[in-house]
């Protein structure tokens, strides 16, 4: 088989002719525009203002100001973070299935999500006849929203975190059963019997998978005596969890992990979405920045939740030589294409099997891990 | 098909109805299931098929034999060449055409090629129905290989129409026995750690084990044959039992499972993969030297009367009914395709079980509508 | 206890097929084929799109219109009309319909002439429809320009030959006329 | 987003405000950019052309390269493949399912039966192309095509968008261009 090598061809794409002029002209009008604004703006502070300044500072020390300020650097983290794990998401598939991935838009295709991101807000947006218009609508945010409550008390180090809480883990674990309303009201309002059986399996996975997380959790919690995520980070000054009290916490890692899986819905839980049964199950019917924002709500609860692993088990923002919150940022990554690595291996339980798998198994073990850790307290610390 | 089964038990309001297909990401190809569901449970399911009908027997029938061998590319696609063997032996057998030796053997290195690369779609769907993405990539990528080998020798990826009546298009290009061979090294090392990638995988046992359990009474009674019916533990091959080609020469065991689930059906015909690699293997050493192409008259007219044609094809038997009436085009062309008849079970292996075990069970049918609707 | 020796098993081979992901990840090469910026090894074999090869000797393209191709096509792909006749025969329009062709190679193997072959061209997308019929000027070798050079070579063998019968009738004639007295006269 | 504009892009862009290029050119260009490099397909497999579509999601052609992956669902979608020959019986879901995608929504007819009937266009049950009921951006011939030929057809769908005013769906008429698959060099 003497085959041909491979030839190269010059670029085919060429540009067409065009009004230059004119385009030059529209541009200086625009730059006339802008120069305008600016000069409008800088002649602002010569304006009367000092019978309002006293307003201001006032207003600038009040703490519902304070609060709108966290609550924008959150928001706009978990945006761009999640831009970047979408991207860093389709290179790892691609790259384990002997593919690329995304490679020509941008560097790399490292412009892919916020093309993807463009793209679904341009789109039309369907809200299916029949459907339940409000449960509909409010279904995104409702998934989305208490991700983003989380991200308030994920500390990145010490000083950053929006708000130190001192019931952190209780905090948590409050909010983010919250999630499974929203798959559950997209299911059920979208009036389509795959959504409606996404919905329900999602609903009953979250809520299993609930429990021995927490008893997880709450292992960590009886170690370190303290619910606050901040002191836990703090009380590892001397060793990771996990490397500190391995006998325990190893297990308890273990079962935060599967329980992480299932709360994210990946793959070996993915079924609520589980593409060749369900079609795309609770979000079947959405379409454009609806469906944007629950793609959104999972990337950031991905992060989040490996945020939670590295603070609970790998000592948080802890680390030598670099600053606390790239340490963070390394840890929860690494943590992430953990999940990653996983979700691109394994096959998908069924539903049965995934609910055995946590009542049979993951409630006795994370009970025998608490009780562990118990006697581990009693024994190994003075 | 059948009408409606009636549901096991009594009708209540829980009883949901969804159509499955027909576009659905698992149906592999247009068929649409109508289940009836009790949560996830399924009561019934009425298979509807007929969105690929194209009358492919009718159009065969008003051509001349030899141009409908060109049809039957697109009868299986999966599995081209075995189609293509088919009818190319019912020409032979109604028009009493004899093959060259050497014909006969890249016969059936073409066939055993093709069945490689069926059952690596099938894995890989199969892989992607439960759920495996990354599994079903692997067997496409190991797939591109050999269809750049068959690419190399026919010209074509897919519909090959290269196996006809009297012979074989054309002979083998330079140094192919040793790129196939070369092929083979590497596709039974990447065979094993599919292996271990997915058949060991406890998840992919649990959802296949004891799954869709065919008896063997019921294979033999549904008319079952290839892969599905040695999974049932009968052991049936026509490459065995009505060997045709070069066949009788070949050394291969035919890989029988007793359980009948679909874990067996598809270690089956993981194991298939492998001896098919063994026939490869012994077609390019004891190939004998000769003409691809037998004596053919220059325009065919056979003499009345009829013939039938049984292959093993990876789906099962796959055989052609030809009636001529002695002018040059045939009467009636029929086609039994094993699809459509291990189609025929659905109904019955999916009753009582839950909507993820019955994308299962479909999928190890591994059913190619092409052939199912003709 | 066989239980937990088949969940340590299981999850062994969780690990075991982790494994054979990770080394796809980082160790083994990416088959992935960049096809714009890369051109695919193609099979010199590869049925394409076929063509009328141009015969640079006899200035012509070789059909001779003998719609053997035609007949062998299963799907009538293939029209022409004839130019010329006997010897010099070629085709004035043969079309090809795009649309309908399996590329089964049957016509190829049904041309007794070689004036049809099977190209390795495989880049058939197009915005439009029309384009799948296929005139000779797009299917011959060297485009219009061939297809007149070839009915030119055609339209002077035809007078050459015309000539030449009218030569010979001539001289028949001729001849004939030179022996009607001997005829006459032996009449 | 570097190539100079068109004509016909400054036409649509002479807006009675200054600086109404500065405004709507970067947003539409950057509109079309998007659209064209995210290109979510329907997982929408008929027949032969459906395993030829898979090979090319597959590793060696990676559709993933051009920020293609594949939904199941029409509403999350951006084109539709139409692989394969579509019967009387399964046009209406084709329709169905076009229906149910939002715009803006393009259409591949993939092979040779998709595009016009191929070589079942003798028979009564299969819809001679699938520009009957539906409108078709891009007709990628051949049976199957390969793969490569595939991405060729989506090549030229990134240059049809390109083209149209990206605000607005399908307002600019697509320029003359030369048709691809003509011409004798091969």
């Amino acid at each position: 088989m003497s085959l041909p090598p491979l030839r190269r061809p010059a670029p085919t794409r060429t540009g067409f002719e065009c009004d230059r002029a004119f385009v030059a002209g529209q541009f200086a009008a625009g730059v006339a525009v802008l120069v305008a604004a600016i000069a409008v703006a800088s002649a602002l502070p010569r304006l009367p203002w000092r019978l309002v300044d006293p307003a201001l500072i006032l207003i600038g020390s009040h703490p519902v100001i304070n609060a709108l300020v966290k609550a924008l650097t959150v928001t706009v983290f978990v945006t761009i973070h999640v831009i970047f794990l979408i991207w860093l998401e389709r290179k790892f598939a691609g790259w384990m299935q002997a593919r690329l991935g995304p490679m020509h838009v941008g560097w790399k295709g490292a412009l892919q999500t916020i093309a993807d991101a463009v793209k679904l807000l341009m789109k039309e947006d369907i809200i299916p006849t029949r459907a339940d218009r409000v449960l509909f609508v409010v279904a995104p945010f409702l998934t989305f929203m208490p991700t983003l409550l989380t991200f308030m008390v994920l500390p990145f180090s010490e000083t950053w975190v929006a708000y130190d809480f001192p019931l952190g883990i209780l905090f948590v674990l409050a909010v983010t059963t919250n999630i499974s309303l929203g798959t559950l009201a997209a299911g059920w309002g979208a009036n389509n019997k795959y959504s409606l059986l996404g919905g329900a399996r999602a609903c009953a996975q979250v809520l299993s998978y609930e429990i021995p997380m927490a008893v997880a959790m709450l292992a960590v919690v009886t170690l370190e005596g303290t619910m606050s995520l901040t002191e836990i980070v703090k009380n590892q000054q001397h060793g990771w969890n996990i490397i500190a009290h391995a006998p325990v916490m190893i297990p308890a890692f273990l079962i935060f992990m599967v329980c992480g899986l299932a709360e994210l819905n990946r793959t070996p839980f993915d079924l609520p979405e589980a593409e060749s049964e369900l079609v795309s199950g609770f979000h079947t019917e959405y379409s454009g920045m609806r469906f944007a924002f629950f793609y959104l709500g999972e990337f950031a609860a991905n992060f989040f939740t490996a945020g939670l692993a590295v603070t609970l088990f790998f000592g948080g923002w802890m680390g030598p030589w670099l600053p606390a919150p790239i340490w963070f940022g390394i840890k929860t990554i690494a943590v992430v294409a953990l999940f990653m690595w996983i979700k691109w291996t394994v096959p998908r339980l069924r539903v049965d099997q995934m609910m055995g798998f946590c009542w049979k198994l993951l409630v006795p073990a994370s009970v025998v891990v608490f009780c562990a850790t118990a006697l581990w307290v009693m024994v190994a610390q003075p | 098909m059948t009408a409606m089964q009636p549901a096991v038990g009594a009708s209540t309001s829980s009883d949901m109805t969804i159509n499955l297909g027909p576009q659905h990401p698992s149906t592999h190809g247009v068929l649409r299931l109508m289940v009836a569901l009790d949560g996830e449970y399924v009561k019934s399911c009425r298979p509807v098929i007929g969105y690929l009908h194209r009358g492919l027997e009718r159009m065969m029938a008003a051509r001349p034999y030899r141009q409908s061998v060109p049809f039957t590319d697109r009868l299986d696609y999966c599995a081209s060449l075995n189609s293509n063997l088919a009818i190319s032996q019912a020409i032979e057998r109604i028009g009493g055409m004899a093959v060259p030796e050497r014909a006969q053997y890249l016969r059936v290195m073409l066939c055993e090629m093709n069945r490689i690369a069926s059952h690596l779609i099938f894995f890989g769907t199969y892989a992607a129905d439960i759920g495996a993405t990354t599994a079903f990539l692997y067997a496409f990528r190991e797939r591109e290989r050999l269809l750049d080998l068959l690419e190399a020798y026919t010209g074509a990826r897919l519909t090959y129409n290269w196996i006809r009546p009297g012979g074989v298009a054309s002979d083998m290009p330079e140094g192919y026995a040793q790129a196939v061979c070369a092929f083979l090294d590497g596709f039974l090392k990447e065979l094993d750690a599919y292996d271990t990638l997915l058949t060991k995988n406890p998840i992919f046992r649990v959802r296949t084990e004891g799954v869709g359990i065919i008896s063997p009474e019921k294979a033999i009674a549904h008319g079952a044959s290839g892969p599905v019916l040695r999974g049932s533990g009968v052991n049936i091959d026509l490459r065995r039992t009505e060997p045709y080609d070069a066949y009788p020469r070949m050394q291969f065991d035919v890989p029988v499972r007793t359980e009948g689930d679909c874990l067996a059906r598809y270690l089956v015909r993981v194991e298939e993969m492998r001896q098919s690699a063994r026939i490869i293997r012994q077609c390019l050493r004891e190939m004998p030297e000769g003409e691809h192409w037998g004596k053919q008259p220059k325009v065919f007219r056979p003499a009345a009367g009829e013939a039938y044609s049984r292959t093993e094809s990876p789906r099962g038997e796959l055989s052609i009914y030809l009636v001529s009436d002695g002018t040059a085009n045939p009467v009636r062309v029929r086609v039994r395709g094993p699809s459509f008849v291990h189609l025929s079970m659905l109904h019955e292996l999916v009753r009582g079980v839950k909507v993820a075990d019955m994308i299962a069970i479909l999928g190890s049918l591994d059913t190619v509508l092409g052939e199912v609707d003709r | 206890m066989s239980g937990i020796t088949s969940f340590i098993r299981g999850f062994i081979s969780i690990l075991q097929g982790m494994w054979i992901t990770l080394q796809n990840l980082v160790g083994r090469r990416k088959i992935t084929l960049l096809y714009p910026y890369q051109r695919p090894d193609i099979s010199p074999r590869w049925r394409g799109i076929f063509y009328l090869p141009y015969n640079d000797e006899a200035g012509r393209i070789n059909c001779v219109g003998c719609t053997l191709c035609a007949q062998a096509c299963p799907t009538g792909v293939i029209t022409m009309t004839k130019m010329g006749a006997g010897k010099h025969a070629s085709v004035n329009a043969f079309t090809m319909d795009l649309g309908r062709c399996m590329f089964c190679n049957l016509c190829i193997e049904a041309c007794p002439f070689d004036a049809i072959h099977m190209s390795t061209r495989f880049e058939l997308a197009s915005l439009d429809r029309g384009v799948s019929l296929l005139t000779i000027d797009k299917l011959a070798r060297g485009g219009a320009d061939a297809v007149e050079r070839t009915k030119r070579t055609i339209e002077a063998a035809l007078e050459q030959e015309a000539a030449a019968k009218a030569a010979a009738a001539a001289a028949k004639a001729q001849a004939a006329a030179s022996a009607q007295p001997t005829e006459g006269s032996g009449a | 987003m570097a190539e100079p504009l068109t004509q016909q892009e400054v036409d649509t862009w002479r807006l009675p405000v200054p600086g109404g290029a500065l405004i709507v050119a970067p947003l539409d260009r950057l509109t079309q950019w998007a659209r064209r490099n995210s290109l979510w397909s329907l997982t929408f497999g008929l027949s032969c052309c459906a395993i030829e579509m898979m090979a090319t999601a597959g590793s060696r052609y990676d559709l993933d390269r051009f920020g293609m992956f594949f939904r199941a669902t029409p509403r999350q979608a951006d084109v539709m493949i139409v692989a394969g020959w579509v019967s009387v019986k399964m046009a209406p879901f084709i329709r169905r399912l076009y229906d149910q995608m939002p715009e803006p929504k393009y259409v591949i007819a993939m092979g040779g039966c998709a595009s016009a009937g191929g070589p079942y266009r003798d028979s009564i049950t299969v819809v001679k192309g699938v520009d009957q009921f539906v409108p078709v951006d891009v007709y990628v011939y051949g049976c199957p095509p390969r793969p490569e030929n595939l991405i060729n057809g989506i090549l030229h769908l990134q240059e049809r968008i390109r083209h149209e005013k990206a605000l607005t769906r399908r307002g600019a008429p697509v320029p003359a261009r030369e048709p691809v698959i003509i011409g004798g060099e091969a």
